[in-house]
């Protein structure tokens, strides 16, 4: 069963998109062949513009919208140690779906952490 | 909730009105065990209806009532052919063939046996699914005790040509067991024209309840008794009789015998129309398996390019719009599609792969919600997606 | 008059219960194991899941997940008996069962002997019971399970469990009872006597046929027996038979502490009337550790398959032990096994009981069983002499 | 009421015909044993001139099938000669029962069994046998085809489950087919030795199990 915000977001995804000229992108795509890939604007070390493109199941879907939301405005080295403990303040994360948001996640920290 | 539009028979279906009406007073009122019917009348009246319901299964496959064997389903009755056939003549050999197309209720049990010491030769597949006998002869040999290929796929409706891997099998003298669960009930089945010594089905993928199969063993077959105990059935399948469930799936056989004919045209017509909007509606979408005839009527199954299936899935859902993950089994798992593996679909697609199929009780009505609500789908998730780089 | 009085054969099944499992056949018909792909999976998902979150708590598991669902009794012990065995073959490849088991218990236990498996028969003695000294020297250090019935579902003797759970433990053999008939008449926690796995059957206690359930504690090792896909956490393959969980669950939920008091009240009944009316009767099993709803007697001089299809005539439903024709020779194998004659176990009749059954229907029974034997000791060239 | 019996057999299980005893009986022989789950005693009265059966009881320790047989057998033989009562089968007692379920035979058959017995006794008794038949093969043979293999309900004979037959100094030895831990390996020796037993050139019955 979802958790509401995963529905919310998952059907309702939130800055979705490519930025054409970003600071960083992140890419990460999983055994599965799932896919995700973050865009991101950064000025004097605050995430000013973020968007992704991704391909996997709902929760990485949602996933993305949610870290989106979560790192606009927020500085870099702030976001360089987001983990599944962040998530995991949002909703509880069913044990067999741990890799799917692991995606999201590894996508964004691709973007984050060569900037830091 | 709205009126729910439900494609995914294939992995279930809802039991028929007419069926549950039969069921019903096998709960509460003829709720003997058949086991002592020669003291309780109570328990031989539900004999009797057990018996009707063997002989309607019997009418259904063209097979004789002493050759039916009630079990609690389709995984069951693979298991209990295969195992049962490998371990009752392992003293003639102990090669064994099939596909890699099986459902895993045959592949596993498979790999048990390998296990065990058993050699499991797999005969290719085509791109369509199908499997070519010439193919399956080359690989016989004087150890071969069983063949086992299923007589449609469940994901890509791919029908096999029984009758003459059944005939190889019998000019060779090998037992020929196949998983029919995807056809009895759709598709005529003929055990003897087939050729057919063990045959599998399922009474939920016909209307039927969960809860209950059969197995059809031609009669002089040596094969062991896999479910140990009260020697019910005739000493092959022990356990108190499912009666109730057996009843219901007498009935599913009775109605689909009569109906079949009618249902599998109406099924067919309302697929065909369906994909030729999706085709028409959405661009980069192509069918997996075969055209025409030797596919299940109601089997459709097709690749989106650029998206996964599962949010489609979801995104469909919500919409009141029930569609399957490939085989029910499998949905929960990461792995890709064994099937679509085997068709030798491009490894960009194996995610792709979108299952619908429609039973009786869809109808032409519900084409265009679907088609509409797909096409909205795709487009939001394709919006979304890194593989899909059009419209950039 | 309709009395039956063959509920250790099978049961009514409850309309709380059969109400409960109608949406499941044509509404909520959608398979359990489709969850993440829509709503009507992940509906049907919740509801098993409720279901076996029930019947976890109700066992005092310590995780649903201890709660495997098969398609019955049989099943559950194939599944135990050869599941262990495979799976613990560098363990050893000696188990123990005792020799009144359930046929299904008896027989996977000949087929593993037929694999080489070595399996010793525990002897019982006149009432039934296991003999613990036997089965503690039984025990080896290639033992690797030990299965018996908490109670019997011929004579409704209760085994020692506790006893048995110590010895067993105490050597840290895997120990199974199948309380398919006992279950919930005797109403046990597995984990308090040391059971790691034991089998249940609800269409013994008002729940539908075709659905059994096998608690398997946490880390147990086992082989499947049915093999397919992923479901039951890869215990048990094929697709789940919602209706009949969601049918288990009501039958345990409606199963009440006060069914119990009512048929032992009625078991007494038939049994004051059977010792004031009918002479040259024998009580098979035994009078204080006995399942509440069986009782099993042999009426001398007299077959037992006469005795119950005259009874049938009547309108009351009973089992009989003869196996004068029959292909399961159960109640001869087990009453031979305590000792008993042929010819007390072909005279033997099962009476088993349930909270729908009335007083006035076994005072019927007693009536009617009364002349019955009467009758039929007319006919019989025995006991005159 | 749905019952697996004709209404007849059920008419002759509730109410049978003939049953009792018969104080000055000329023969009474009892085949089965409760041990085995039938047992069938039957007397005979005969008249000594024209050797007409002009009495026959019978008591019944059975099932249904074996006490409605009793009770027609005894109906059919009355006011036959022994030469006649000698040819009455099973097969025309169940006929004339509108038919009985082939898993019973083994039950029924005792009543058929019991007047052959009974009459070939009063033959042997009034000296219309000349002398006692040494037991054959064949003989053996004909005895065992009365013992049904339970799990199948058909003779041990019909279905091929007999490997060898020796007799050798009274001594009877049969090698069955059976695997010697079937469960049902000791109720068909049993069932052998009864049947043979009563022969009386038989001193020993040996039987043995092997697959």
């Amino acid at each position: 069963m979802y958790p509401d915000i995963v529905m919310e977001h998952f059907m309702h995804p939130r800055n979705v998109g490519k930025i054409k000229n970003p600071t960083s992108v992140g890419e990460f795509e999983n055994e599965a062949r799932a896919k995700a890939v973050f865009y991101v604007v950064v000025e004097d070390g605050v995430v000013t513009d973020i968007k992704y493109q991704v391909a996997g199941c709902p929760f990485a879907i949602a996933v993305c919208s949610l870290i989106s939301e979560y790192a606009k405005t927020k500085r870099v080295e702030e976001l360089k140690v987001f983990s599944m403990d962040d998530v995991k303040r949002f909703f509880e994360i069913p044990e067999d779906k741990e890799d799917c948001i692991k995606l999201s996640i590894n996508a964004f920290l691709n973007a984050i952490i060569p900037l830091t | 909730m709205n009126k729910v539009i439900y494609l995914d028979n294939a992995a279930t279906t809802p039991v028929d009105r007419r069926v549950l009406e039969k069921m019903l007073p096998f709960f509460s009122e003829k709720f003997a065990n058949p086991a002592t019917k020669w003291t309780s009348s109570l328990s031989k009246e539900v004999d009797d209806y057990i018996e009707e319901a063997r002989e309607n299964i019997a009418n259904l496959l063209n097979a004789d009532v002493e050759e039916i064997y009630f079990t609690s389903g389709g995984t069951e009755s693979d298991n209990a052919a295969i195992k049962g056939i490998a371990w009752a003549n392992r003293d003639k050999g102990s090669e064994i063939i099939s596909t890699h197309i099986e459902h895993e209720a045959v592949l596993r049990p498979l790999e048990t046996l390998a296990r065990q010491g058993f050699t499991i030769k797999f005969v290719p597949v085509d791109s369509k699914g199908f499997v070519y006998p010439d193919e399956v002869k080359k690989l016989i040999t004087k150890h071969t005790i069983l063949i086992s290929i299923m007589h449609a796929n469940n994901e890509i409706g791919s029908i096999e040509a029984i009758e003459e891997i059944g005939k190889i099998a019998r000019e060779n003298g090998i037992y020929f067991h196949t998983d029919a669960v995807q056809t009895v009930g759709h598709v005529p089945v003929d055990v003897k024209a087939m050729n057919i010594d063990l045959l599998s089905l399922s009474a939920h993928k016909f209307y039927g309840p969960k809860g209950v199969g059969a197995l059809f063993v031609r009669r002089d077959t040596n094969i062991a008794p896999f479910m140990e105990g009260g020697g019910q059935e005739r000493g092959l399948r022990s356990g108190t009789l499912n009666s109730t469930g057996i009843v219901g799936l007498g009935e599913a056989a009775k109605i689909a015998k009569a109906e079949m004919a009618f249902n599998e045209e109406r099924i067919r017509k309302i697929r065909d129309t369906l994909f030729e909007s999706i085709q028409r509606e959405i661009p980069e979408v192509y069918l997996n398996g075969a055209e025409g005839e030797k596919r299940l009527s109601g089997n459709l199954n097709f690749v989106i390019k650029g998206i996964r299936s599962e949010p489609l899935l979801t995104t469909m859902n919500e919409r009141g719009i029930v569609i399957g993950g490939g085989s029910a089994c499998s949905a929960g798992s990461k792995e890709p599609s064994h099937v679509l593996r085997a068709i030798a679909v491009p490894d960009d697609d194996l995610f792709s792969g979108i299952r619908m199929t429609i039973g009786k009780f869809n109808s032409e009505d519900e084409v265009m919600p679907i088609v509409i609500n797909l096409k909205d789908a795709v487009k939001k998730l394709r919006d979304l997606s890194p593989f899909w780089m059009k419209g950039d | 008059m309709r009395v039956y009085l063959d509920n250790a054969t099978s049961t009514k099944v409850d309309d709380k219960v059969l109400e409960a499992m109608i949406p499941f056949f044509r509404e909520y018909y959608a398979l359990p194991s489709s969850q993440f792909a829509h709503s009507y999976g992940i509906e049907v998902n919740d509801r098993i899941n409720e279901a076996r979150e029930f019947i976890a708590t109700k066992l005092g598991a310590s995780s649903p997940e201890e709660i495997v669902f098969t398609s019955g009794g049989t099943e559950a012990n194939n599944f135990v008996i050869k599941g262990i065995a495979y799976a613990n073959i560098e363990r050893g490849k000696h188990i123990i069962v005792s020799s009144i088991e359930h046929l299904s218990i008896i027989e996977s236990a000949r087929k593993l002997q037929k694999e080489g498996f070595e399996v010793t028969y525990l002897p019982v003695d006149s009432e039934g019971l296991v003999d613990l000294s036997i089965l503690e020297k039984s025990i080896r250090d290639d033992t690797v399970l030990v299965s018996i019935q908490v109670g019997n579902h011929e004579t409704g003797t209760i085994q020692n469990l506790n006893a048995i759970g110590n010895i067993v433990k105490g050597k840290g053999v895997l120990f199974h009872t199948d309380a398919a008939i006992a279950w919930p008449y005797i109403n046990l926690a597995p984990s308090n006597y040391g059971i790691d796995l034991m089998t249940i059957s609800p269409h013994k206690f008002h729940g539908p046929k075709g659905i059994g359930i096998l608690y398997i504690k946490r880390g147990t090792k086992i082989t499947k027996f049915i093999d397919g896909g992923f479901n039951e956490f890869n215990l048990r393959a094929g697709s789940e038979n919602t209706p009949g969980i969601i049918g288990a669950r009501k039958a345990i939920e409606t199963f009440s502490e006060d069914d119990v008091k009512k048929i032992k009240r009625l078991k007494e009944l038939l049994m004051e009337n059977i010792r004031k009316d009918i002479p040259d009767v024998e009580l098979n099993g035994s009078e204080d550790n006995a399942l509440p709803h069986i009782l099993n007697y042999t009426f001398k001089y007299v077959e037992g398959e006469a005795i119950s299809l005259r009874l049938d005539f009547e309108g009351i439903a009973v089992t009989t032990g003869s196996a004068c024709y029959s292909r399961n020779l159960q109640a001869s194998y087990i009453l031979l096994a305590m000792g008993k004659t042929h010819e007390e176990s072909h005279g033997s009749i099962r009476f088993s009981f349930s909270r729908f059954n009335t007083e006035e229907e076994i005072l019927y029974t007693a009536s009617k069983l009364k002349e019955i034997v009467e009758d039929l000791r007319r006919l019989s060239p025995l006991g005159k002499e | 009421m749905p019952v697996p019996y004709t209404k007849l057999v059920i008419e002759h299980f509730k109410n049978p015909h003939n049953v009792g005893e018969i104080e000055d009986a000329d023969v009474k022989v009892t085949e089965g044993s409760p041990a085995c789950g039938d047992m069938l005693t039957l007397y005979l009265k005969v008249d000594p001139e024209t050797h007409v059966i002009t009495d026959v009881k019978f008591r019944s320790y059975g099932c249904a099938s074996n006490i409605a047989t009793g009770s027609i057998i005894t109906d059919m033989v009355k006011g036959k000669t022994v030469d006649e009562a000698m040819k009455i089968t099973w097969k025309d007692a169940a006929e004339a029962l509108g038919g009985l379920p082939p898993v019973k035979v083994h039950c029924s058959v005792l009543a058929a069994d019991a007047l052959h017995s009974a009459v070939e006794i009063y033959m042997e008794k009034t000296g219309l046998v000349k002398e006692k038949q040494p037991t054959t093969i064949e003989k053996v043979f004909q005895k065992l085809s009365h013992v049904i293999n339970p799990e199948t309900g058909i003779d041990i004979v019909k279905s091929n489950l007999i490997k060898n037959i020796s007799i050798k100094d009274g001594i009877i030895k049969i090698d069955l087919n059976i695997e010697p831990d079937s469960q049902f390996a000791e109720n068909i020796k049993e069932e052998i030795i009864e049947r043979l037993e009563f022969l009386w050139d038989v001193k020993e019955i040996q039987v043995n199990f092997m697959k």
